[in-house]
């Protein structure tokens, strides 16, 4: 099956800006299924960019943030064609991660 | 007929029919026969309520539990509730054409 | 003189034209009636905007729309959807078989009027009857596999004009017929008519919600809404409608849904595809 | 129906240990260095002032240099797009505070050197509420607060 993460890198120059956008449920731990039973937790935790071997980004979530969470940033450097590591973990102990080439 | 009119006529139809005495179970199966075939009618027009089978589930819920008076209240509600959904699929079948863009 | 008076007698019929007309359908008078009704609504709303539902009636939404639109949540489904039209049956065959240019940009082209039939024959529908076909159980009509295939489809399509057909079949005719009298026929204890909230109050909130308009409605299918944390399919926008005003709602593809979206997507011939939509 | 159904989980779950909710973070390599741990202990605070002291231990002034941008009524408190952009120098971290969630800390991003001080992201708010986002920079913290109007509340509300 596909990754669970979609990410858009683009190089403009000065800066690479990247996207990701997430497939995960981030439950809160609030909410009550069909049968009025709580969901329990359960949502990423962690979330990780890597370029080069160094961190560039690193995200700690709870679970407010929304559900397929998405996040954007920037960091100066990065070239069209490299590749960047992106990885999660979340409360349950699951993972994913994948690389992306910047555009 | 706007949609308070309708939830008047419900709330009438209601108020004028409670139950004297404490309610048997011959009572329960009539009213609930009774809605259950407006009901039906509602169903042939395509246009069931949401709040008539809720009245209807709620009546049968009560019944089951022995307390046949509020099974009784739910059972006419849900009739009521019916006969309105009636009402408005019978009148709509000339009266959609006042709201047609043209 | 002779001239004159004849002259005269086209003017009076000519006038008398949209009186007579009342009880003799005309699709296509009434889509130009329906697409001049909310061009002259919403003089701010760009025609082809209409397809993005509530954000072409809200500046605060539109900029919440854009910044959603940068990476929307609808991209999985159609990624999913992509995967399953390339993935062949049990017996081999796929969904390209059953569809005209293997069904890639074609979405503009449904409902559509099966003749043989006599009906009504939407892409939800056809889609399950190519799985039926080929010996494949069919999909829930509301949302998972089924949105997901109907976003991969409508997303090949993007910008593409509607193009719905009423081939001269008096059918077809009554089909839309009905399609039309149950968008504006009041159902439920809220005695709402899909026009109700689509027509007269497009860009007005209810329940806290901006009402979009009927215009272009369709062009934005499946879509999905933060309010249901996920994805629906035509079937599940109308069923949710339904069940709003307080009126149970039909089977999913029953003839009254069907007509109704052949109606919706008729008088918005013309405008793009801007499918899959993402929705409050 | 709830409205909050979860997708096709394909997640592979790495062990047994999938009951203990945060058991298995420690050992996770690709999160190795220490000033990256998951700041547990403030995403379970309820109130932003307590959660604001858990992740820094200290607070936050006001800055004008700190630009929050939120909508003024949020479509739908499930997703409500957030971000923060700031002229602040030597920023180590930005962090996302919903003041009315059952727990006020929402999102906090490590921004090592060479990253672009700004972040942009998609958060769920139960009610209509402030949002306060908090930039680290120079070891000083700078806020910046809207309140955000939210009708519908996020995810099944």
């Amino acid at each position: 099956m596909a990754s669970t993460i979609r990410v858009r890198a683009t190089n403009n120059g000065d800066t690479t800006e990247v996207q990701a956008l997430i497939q995960h449920p981030m439950d809160s731990g609030f909410i009550k299924d069909a049968k009025g039973e709580l969901i329990p937790a359960h949502f990423i935790q962690q979330l990780t960019f890597e370029y080069n071997g160094k961190t560039v980004f690193l995200a700690d979530w709870g679970p407010a943030v929304s559900k397929d969470p998405y996040v954007k940033f920037a960091f100066k450097g990065g070239a069209k064609g490299d590749e960047l590591k992106i990885s999660w973990v979340d409360n349950k102990g699951a993972t994913d991660s994948t690389t992306a080439k910047i555009a | 007929m706007s949609a308070r009119n309708i939830v008047l006529a419900t709330v009438l139809v209601m108020t004028g029919t409670l139950p004297a005495r404490a309610a048997s179970e011959a009572d329960f199966k009539a009213a609930y026969a009774a809605a259950e075939a407006a009901e039906k009618q509602a169903d042939q027009l395509r246009n069931k309520w949401i709040t008539t089978e809720t009245e209807l589930a709620t009546a049968k819920k009560a019944a089951a539990a022995g307390d046949f008076d509020a099974a009784i209240a739910a059972a006419r509600e849900a009739e009521a509730l019916a006969n309105a959904s009636i009402y408005q699929a019978t009148s709509e079948k000339t009266r959609w054409k006042d709201m047609e863009i043209r | 003189m002779v001239k004159a008076f004849s002259l005269a007698s086209i003017l009076a019929l000519a006038l008398l034209a949209p009186a007579l007309a009342d009880d003799k359908p005309d699709p296509a008078a009434d889509q130009k009636a329906f697409q001049e009704f909310f061009v002259k609504k919403f003089p701010k709303v760009k025609y082809d905007d209409f397809v993005n539902g509530p954000y072409s009636m809200d500046e605060g939404l539109h900029k919440q729309w854009e910044e959603k639109e940068q990476f929307p949540p609808y991209e999985f489904a159609v990624e999913t959807g992509k995967e399953m039209f390339s993935t062949p049956f049990k017996n081999g065959k796929t969904y390209a078989d059953c569809f005209p240019n293997k069904g890639i940009g074609i979405r503009q082209n449904y409902p559509t009027f099966d003749e043989k039939e006599g009906k009504v024959i939407t892409l939800e529908l056809a889609l399950n009857r190519c799985r039926e076909a080929n010996g494949e159980a069919p999909y829930n009509y509301l949302k998972d596999e089924m949105a997901s295939l109907t976003a991969y489809m409508a997303f090949t399509s993007r910008d593409k004009k509607m193009d719905i057909k009423i081939p001269s079949d008096p059918r077809a005719l009554e089909a839309y017929e009905n399609g039309k009298r149950y968008f504006y026929t009041r159902r439920g204890q809220l005695n709402f008519s899909c026009a109700t909230c689509h027509v007269q109050s497009p860009g007005e909130r209810i329940r806290s919600e901006v009402l979009a308009p009927a215009l272009g409605i369709m062009n934005a299918m499946p879509i999905y809404r933060s309010e249901w944390s996920g994805m629906g399919t035509t079937s599940r926008r109308l069923a949710t409608c339904n069940s709003q005003t307080r009126a149970v709602p039909l089977e999913p593809q029953s003839d009254e849904y069907r007509d109704v979206e052949y109606f919706l997507s008729y008088v918005a011939n013309g405008l793009p595809i801007s499918g899959p939509g993402a929705r409050p | 129906m709830s409205t909050c159904q979860s997708p096709t989980r394909r997640l592979i779950l790495q062990g047994a240990g999938s009951v203990a909710l945060f058991g298995t973070l420690s050992i996770t390599p690709a999160l190795a260095a220490a000033n990256d741990k998951y700041p547990e202990d403030a995403f379970k605070q309820k109130s932003d002032a307590d959660a604001i002291k858990a992740l820094y231990g200290k607070t936050a002034e006001a800055s004008d240099k700190v630009k929050l941008d939120a909508p003024e009524i949020a479509e739908n408190g499930a997703v409500v797009p957030i971000a923060v952009t700031t002229t602040l120098a030597d920023v180590t971290s930005i962090s996302f505070f919903v003041s009315e969630n059952p727990n006020a800390l929402a999102a906090s991003y490590v921004i090592p050197a060479g990253t672009v001080p700004a972040v942009a992201n998609r958060l769920k708010m139960a009610k209509t509420c402030n949002v306060i986002a908090i930039v680290e920079s120079g070891g000083k913290l700078y806020s910046a607060t809207k309140e955000v109007k939210v009708t519908v509340g996020g995810c099944g509300g």
